[in-house]
């Protein structure tokens, strides 16, 4: 495998800049990426990552700096473009289509022909099964991809990218909705697709899987470029610096509590089909986990218990008082707070500004007489916007310009900002940058300390150990072990995730 | 999440959903068969061949702009001008032959479609090049077109007399028994269903519709698609305007005044979602059947005339309900029977 | 039933914004002097200044008071329309409403019934039929434009059923001034007294209340607006029913105003209030649009139309020149931010 | 309590006499530069648009200037938007077909009380908003001689059914009533009418509404369609289908529309008046109210060019004469 040397690099980017308004997503960054190795992207929210991805994809044209191609300046003029010069992209936010057909989303305008042209929809199925087995994944390639959890849609996300046989492969933090085992999979797959030659850019923040994946690491902080150097050698406390700028404090700050009275009591709650006989409780002062592999039913259950899925049986008690089925404002009313897994759909508007977005969800907190006072709602999202450490130009800016994880941290404070008693938070962290989730993680154990209870969802296994006072484990739709923290370690939690254990 | 059961239970599953699918067709069907039951079995001149010609007749031209329709609507956008392009086609054809006797009936159809083509060229590039909404844009020409069809006819009339036979003939005449117009329609409603289901640019239409921006990010010529989509529209529009005149002869300039919400209705009930990416042009033909047949059985069965509106629009709504009802009951079975780790 | 209804609307409903290059920055910078209402509102003060110019009889009092009393029932019917398309709803069946509602208020009338008695008993009459309407869109989870293209039909049949072929007239003397007088001193008819009334109520809470916040929040994403607790069902339930009510109140008015209560009163004005509310700037998707717009484009439209009228210019130019009316309003904008965008950034 | 029907009838002033009955000069000669407008029911009817253009080509005989205007909707809001706006142009006088009598008289009232005279044709406004109005015919002479035409044709015998416009046309309904009354005569008892059907003066509509009206009467034998829309529309069908030769088909509706029906034999007679007559009359009508020749009171005459002089009736109404029936012999001979 070539190891950088004199060759042509398949793809690269040579100065480019990208502005949008006021905001320098990229300055004067350069790029190359080789055949046959794995090259990483770094950096903070908000570093320009995704803007670089989508600049190589043809999304967004460079303001100045090229793109070349073999060494050969190109344009491209659209996502066509890039993909007809071999680039396939997974991007941050999965994009599929939700009626059509998990194979047809992978192969839309590459469908296997039949006669006369037409598709040939036996293959197109045969092909996409012969993907998803590649990547141990157990989807039906003829169902509609409505529904499918945010990591189911990564998985098809991925199987498209894989399709196309690309010569340069590049996954924008493919991995923020996946567990461990399609991680390892995943990864698989990709070492053996780099091995034949394929270029491949890589972003996650989690940054075992850079030092495990990757040859080579660019770094990139505030759109400019930081550095560019082996992976070998590096440590991650290096690579952190280069991102942050600075050391970082112990990633999980996690405060001891005395528990206190039983703020959150589910009782077999049952959603049929979904989760079955799900109990547990947490008390005020205590971080729970909920552990599992993707889709176990975490996030399902998290719903129930707020209220956005009616439950069929069971019951759900939030400081002595039950609440009605299927009623969100019930449940906020009695203290509770779901930051819910997929942000884009579920967790902001939008549309709307970043303000009205923190306000959204206390509308009732913000009122003086009948009106919202639009000073309540300023002050209470620069506060919060502050303690998060969001990067944002104005408040009245729309959430949907902001980086990923900057979005994540609206959703954040949106709920946070509700003082809520108990707190369910579902893939808090998911592509949160290491510093922040440091913050973040500092945040709920402080709120813990303040006798809130949390119940955290995470796929990040190391998160959930560092984390959590007890960790309960889901396999298939129930509660498999309740694993307290002392012994819960990375083979407790797997072997009750994946059903091994009693 | 990968067993071998667990894929296997998922596929019976999926099949069951198919059906539902289909079922959207299905249930139209179904209604049809009871409406066309009960109101033969009141009136057997229903099902009479005078009877059945009439409604295959009064169908098809509302079939025709219903197929352009879902063309529009699948990718997520809608043409309100339909009915005003039927006019103006209608009445500028039906002048165009009056003027001179001797031009033929391809000449006219060119024509026809031609005006409407570039109808609806003129929507797909506002909605599709200059990114305004569709409804607006479409509720704009179609008072922009309605306006020049009203100034070109300004209370003229076209008479059947001032017609060439040929036409007249296409109208109204039949091969083998079977008319002219509904074989047309149903001709270009196979090509299009055929098209739409079986070739890859055809599938990028549900995709449009499904999600334009993964559809950008995916690569896929949205503009061009959306603009064919509106081409197809106003072409079908201005091919039933030409038939419009061809089977009532006498036009004056609001021929189809007032159809877009018709079409639309066609389309919604026939099962496309007015949202895009779902449905097909089959349900939307259907969907245009239905409604004729309920406006026609409700005159056969003597409703009296000041109930059949309101009984039509109840109808309208109890197919669409019906139908909703079904598809929740099916998915909550659906899900029921789906359970993981079983 | 709720989680198929909320998860079907949730991928449709996938930001319908495409990654527009920079389109969201460059669009707010020097977005303000160019949003829709602000333009629609330049456009309403040239056309009245163009009009005092060109036709001595335009600005006259008495000219005015009927120009805007004929836009009474649109511009009622508007408020409500206006919440339910920020909603990303709509209601077709308003026109109808309006026709059921007069066509009761005649057919009472005509047998003894006491106008104290009619007018409270068909506002009620409206506010079920918007029920109906919200019942079919919240519970069943239909889309609002199918359910209303049914009830339009429905509605208006049924006012066939109550009134059939005749027309009443006669209506109580002091009634009927009040639809068409001025209120004293003004040449403001006290229909557009009233509306006026109501557009305040109506911008205030749209604007500067939790419910108009929650209307915005539900028409760019009702999902993410049902996960912030918002109860995003009984909120366009009430949208509806307060449609309903309004139209049926426009019905009154209409009739009234008019002194003949006929089943097809009104037919079609439900385009006509769309289209106020399009040029108004109301975004048809939802979440976008403010009240001023919106009544800066009833008010363009009607006195836009009174104006050609007075100079001759027949109905045929007339529907061109608001269906074009129409495409610029939203073309401009457009237009504008992008040759904006290329004066920031030559693509180079 | 509060105000119903009987209450308002009985508390209501006497309506205030609008304009004090001026004296009628009979020998006050026709103004010359009156401006006058038709406001048909809606401008793209055929019908309507002849009355109209023999009108203005009248007012042209007098030197008036007169020219149409109207909506493209047959609704009478739209018509109120026009009368305001005519009256605020101030005209001499305005011409009009109304779609609903009662609707359009508080603007009729507002124009009159600026001085404007009201003249309605085709189609009557409320006697008290307007001065003349010019009947195509007598109202009662159509209803009943419809029915007594199509008697004819099917020997007294049978089922028929009625096509007309709208549920509201105030003509149609009146014309309808007198049919039902006719029939109640002993000579029509073998005769008996089946349904009345709309088609909303919407040709596809009355198409389609002539399609059910014969599937669901399987054993009609006439039907009366007194709309010019309608009469064509309903030929039309048969004459392409299998009741041609079996059902009997008249009503009211121009040569021009029902020359190619009464050539292939699906229609025998129709009828109607000359509507170019009709325009005539009505201008000539509006021009000797504007210039003081006439008032609108009983007894007087109007002088109307070449129709000769026309006595006006009670209630200001004024008859064009006898409607006229068309047949294959004589139908090459008109042209409209
Ligand atoms: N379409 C856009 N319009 C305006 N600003 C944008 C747009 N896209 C990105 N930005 C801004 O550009 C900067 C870089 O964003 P980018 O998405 O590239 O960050 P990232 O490195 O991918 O962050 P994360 O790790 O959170 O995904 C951010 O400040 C973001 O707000
Ligand atoms: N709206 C929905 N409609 C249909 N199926 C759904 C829906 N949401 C989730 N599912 C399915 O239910 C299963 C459980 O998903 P859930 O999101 O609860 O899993 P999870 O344990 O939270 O995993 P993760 O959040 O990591 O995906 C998944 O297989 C998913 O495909
Ligand atoms: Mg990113
Ligand atoms: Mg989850």
């Amino acid at each position: 495998m070539g190891e950088t040397g004199t060759e042509q690099p398949t793809l690269a980017l040579s100065h480019v800049s990208k502005a949008f308004g006021a905001v320098r997503a990229l300055r004067d960054v350069s790029l190359e990426l080789f055949a046959g190795e794995a090259h990483a992207l770094a950096g903070e929210n908000g570093a320009g990552k995704s803007t670089l991805v989508k600049t190589l994809a043809g999304v967004h044209r460079p303001d100045s700096g090229q793109i070349l191609l073999d060494g050969e300046p190109v344009v491209f003029h659209g996502p066509a473009d890039a993909q007809q010069a071999g680039v396939a992209v997974i991007y941050q936010e999965p994009t599929l289509f939700p009626d059509l057909s998990v194979a047809e989303n992978i192969f839309m305008g590459r469908q296997p022909r039949g006669g006369l042209g037409r598709i040939d929809r036996r293959a197109m199925n045969a092909e996409a099964d012969r993907l998803f087995e590649r990547l141990g994944v157990g989807l039906d390639p003829q169902r509609p991809a409505r529904g499918l959890s945010i990591a189911d849609q990564q998985l098809v996300e991925i199987a498209k990218a894989l399709s196309r046989n690309a010569r340069v492969l590049i996954m924008d933090e493919p991995t923020a909705a996946l567990s461990g085992n399609e991680v390892a999979r995943l990864f698989n797959v990709v070492k053996a697709l780099r091995e034949q030659g394929c270029a491949v850019l890589f972003i996650s923040h989690r940054l075992d899987e850079i030092f495990e994946l990757c040859q080579r690491v660019t770094t990139l902080r505030d759109g400019a470029w930081i550095a560019g150097e082996p992976v070998e050698g590096l440590t991650h406390d290096d690579l952190i610096r280069r991102m942050v700028g600075r050391d970082l404090d112990a990633l999980y700050p996690k405060q001891e509590t005395v528990p206190g009275e039983v703020a959150l009591k589910v009782d077999r709650l049952t959603r049929e089909g979904v989760f079955a006989d799900v109990s547990f409780e947490v008390r005020r002062g205590e971080i729970v986990a909920l552990a599992g592999l993707v889709g176990a039913g975490r996030s399902e259950v998290a719903r129930a218990i707020f209220g956005i899925d009616r439950f069929d049986a069971g019951s759900v008690t939030v400081g002595g008082t039950r609440l009605p089925a299927a009623s969100p404002t019930a449940a906020m009313a009695a203290g509770l707070a779901l930051v819910p897994e997929d942000r884009r759909q579920q967790g902001l508007v939008m549309e709307l500004s970043i303000e009205r977005n923190i306000g959204l969800a206390g509308l009732r907190d913000l009122r003086k007489g009948p009106l919202i006072s639009r000073a309540a709602e300023r002050d209470r999202a620069r506060d919060w916007a502050v303690r998060l450490q969001l990067k944002f130009a104005r408040l009245t800016d729309g959430v949907g310009v902001l980086s990923g994880g900057n979005q994540q941290k609206v959703v954040l404070a949106k709920w946070l900002a509700t003082g809520p008693s108990v707190l369910i938070v579902d893939e808090p962290t998911r592509g949160i940058d290491v510093g922040t989730k440091a913050e973040v993680h500092r945040l709920l154990s402080e709120l813990a300390a303040q006798g809130i209870a949390v119940l955290m969802i995470s796929s990040d296994l190391p998160e959930v150990l560092g984390m959590a006072d007890r960790v309960l484990v889901m396999h298939e739709g129930r509660i498999a072990a309740e694993i307290p923290r002392a012994d819960a370690t990375e083979e407790s939690v797997m072997s009750a995730a994946t059903g091994r254990a009693a | 999440m990968s067993t071998a059961t667990e894929a296997v239970a998922g596929r019976s599953a999926r099949n069951l959903v198919d059906l539902v699918f289909r079922a959207r067709e299905l249930s139209l069907v179904a209604a049809l068969v009871v409406l066309v039951g009960v109101t033969a079995a009141a009136n057997p001149n229903f099902l009479s061949g005078q009877g059945v010609k009439d409604i295959l007749l009064n169908t098809s031209i509302l079939a025709l702009l219903a197929v352009g329709q879902s063309a529009v609507v699948m990718t997520r956008n809608i043409d309100l001008s339909v009915g005003s392009v039927v006019g103006l086609v209608a009445f500028s054809a039906g002048d165009f032959l009056s003027a001179d006797h001797s031009r033929g009936i391809v000449s006219v159809v060119i024509l026809g479609v031609a005006i409407g083509a570039a109808c609806g060229l003129i929507n797909g590039l506002l909605v599709s090049f200059c990114r305004v909404p569709a409804l607006v844009v479409t509720l704009g020409t179609l008072y922009v077109i309605q306006g020049i069809d009203y100034y070109l006819a300004h209370g003229r009339q076209i008479n059947a007399v001032d017609l060439p036979a040929g036409l007249l003939d296409l109208g109204n005449g039949s091969v083998l028994g079977v008319p002219y117009l509904p074989l047309i329609t149903v001709l270009i409603m196979l090509a299009m269903g055929f098209y739409l289901r079986s070739y890859p640019s055809g599938r990028e239409f549900y995709a449009i519709g499904s999600s334009p921006e993964a559809a950008l990010l995916a690569g896929i010529p949205v503009r061009r698609r959306v603009l064919a989509a509106y081409l197809l529209s106003g072409s079908l529009a201005g091919l039933g305007g030409v038939l419009w005149l061809a089977r009532f002869g006498t036009v004056v300039a609001d021929s189809a005044n007032g159809w877009e919400l018709l079409v639309v209705s066609a389309v919604v009930v026939g099962g496309v979602a007015i949202t895009g990416g779902v449905g097909s042009v089959y349900g939307a033909t259907l969907g245009a059947l239905l409604l004729t047949t309920i406006g026609s059985a409700l005159v056969v069965l003597r409703v009296n005339p000041f109930w059949q509106q309101a009984v039509t629009g109840a109808l309208l709504l109890l197919a669409i309900s019906v139908d909703r009802v079904l598809a929740l009951r099916v998915a909550r079975l659906l899900r029921r029977r789906n359970v993981r780790g079983v | 039933m709720s989680e198929t209804t909320s998860g079907a609307t949730s991928a449709q409903k996938a930001s319908p914004a495409p990654p527009a290059p920079g389109s969201g920055a460059s669009r707010r910078g020097a977005g303000h002097l160019l949003r829709w209402d602000v333009l629609v509102t330049a456009l309403l003060l040239v056309v009245f200044l163009g009009g005092s110019f060109t036709s001595p009889s335009f600005a006259s009092a008495g000219n005015l008071s009927f120009a805007l009393g004929d836009l009474g029932e649109i511009a009622l019917i508007a408020l409500a329309m206006t919440m339910l398309v920020v909603a990303a709803e709509v209601d077709l069946s308003v026109a109808s409403v309006l026709g059921l509602s007069s066509a009761l208020v005649g057919s009472l009338w005509d047998a003894g019934w006491a106008i104290e008695t009619i007018i409270p008993l068909v506002i009620v009459v409206g506010a079920v039929c918007g029920l109906v309407n919200g019942l079919l869109v919240t519970r069943l989870g239909l889309p609002s434009l199918a359910v209303t293209i049914g009830t339009m039909a429905l509605y208006r049949g049924l006012a066939y059923v109550v009134l059939g072929d005749r027309a009443i007239a006669e209506f109580p003397q002091q009634y009927a001034s009040l639809a068409v007088d001025d209120v004293p001193g003004t040449p403001i008819p006290y229909p557009v007294a009233l509306f006026v009334v109501l557009a305040v109520v109506t911008a205030v809470v749209l604007h500067s209340t939790g419910f108009g916040r929650s209307l915005f929040a539900i028409g760019s994403q009702e999902e993410a607006a049902f996960f912030a607790g918002i109860r995003v069902k009984r909120i366009k339930l009430v949208l509806f029913v307060l449609s309903g009510t309004i139209a049926a109140f426009a019905g009154v008015v209409f009739t009234l105003r008019y002194g003949s209560a006929r089943a097809d009163n009104g037919v079609g004005i439900e385009l006509a209030v769309i289209a106020a509310v399009l040029i108004g700037g109301v975004d048809f998707d939802g979440g976008k649009g403010t009240l001023g717009g919106v009544i800066a484009g009833v008010l363009l439209i009607g006195l836009l139309r009174n104006l050609l009228m007075l100079n001759d210019v027949t109905t045929e130019i007339q529907s061109v020149v608001t269906g074009l009316l129409l495409i610029v309003s939203v073309l401009t904008p457009r237009l504008a931010a992008v040759v904006r965008q290329r004066r920031r950034s030559p693509v180079p | 309590g509060g105000t119903t029907k009987d209450s308002a009838a009985s508390a209501a002033p006497a309506a205030p006499a609008s304009s004090a009955p001026a004296k009628a000069d009979p020998n006050a000669p026709i103004k010359e530069g009156l401006k006058i407008a038709f406001l048909p029911k809606q401008i793209n009817n055929p019908y309507e648009t002849i009355v109209d253009k023999a009108g203005i080509e009248a007012a042209a005989e007098y030197k008036g200037d007169a020219k149409e205007v109207g909506p493209s909707d047959a609704s009478a809001s739209s018509q109120v938007s026009y009368i305001n706006t005519l009256t605020q142009q101030g005209h001499d006088a305005i011409l009009i077909a109304a779609n609903d009598a009662n609707a359009v008289c508080g603007p009729l009232q507002q124009a009159r009380a600026k001085g404007i005279k009201i003249v309605s044709y085709d189609s009557d406004a409320s006697k008290d908003c307007r001065d003349i109005f010019i009947n195509q015919a007598n109202s009662e002479e159509i209803g009943r001689s419809q029915v007594k035409l199509l008697a004819d044709m099917i020997d007294h015998k049978g089922e028929i059914a009625i096509l007309s416009a709208t549920a509201n046309a105030t003509n149609q309904n009146t014309w309808i009533e007198f049919m039902k009354d006719e029939l109640t005569k002993p000579e029509y008892k073998d005769m008996k009418l089946v349904k009345v059907a709309y088609g909303d003066d919407d040709d596809q509509k009355s198409f389609q509404e002539t399609q059910g009206l014969l599937q669901a009467y399987p054993d009609l034998k006439g039907i009366i369609s007194p709309t010019t829309v309608g009469i064509s529309a309903a030929a039309r069908y048969i004459s392409g289908s299998k009741y041609k030769g079996k059902v009997v088909l008249t009503g009211l509706g121009t040569p021009n529309q029902m020359r190619q029906f009464v050539k292939d034999d699906t229609v025998q007679k129709f009828a109607l008046w000359n509507p170019k007559d009709l325009g005539y009359l009505a201008s000539y009508a509006a021009a000797a109210l504007a210039s003081g020749q006439i008032t609108g009171a009983e007894g007087e005459v109007l002088k109307a060019g070449k129709l000769g002089e026309r006595t006006i009736g009670k209630d200001g109404e004024i008859i064009l004469g006898p409607p006229f029936t068309f047949d294959a012999a004589n139908i090459d001979q008109f042209d409209f």
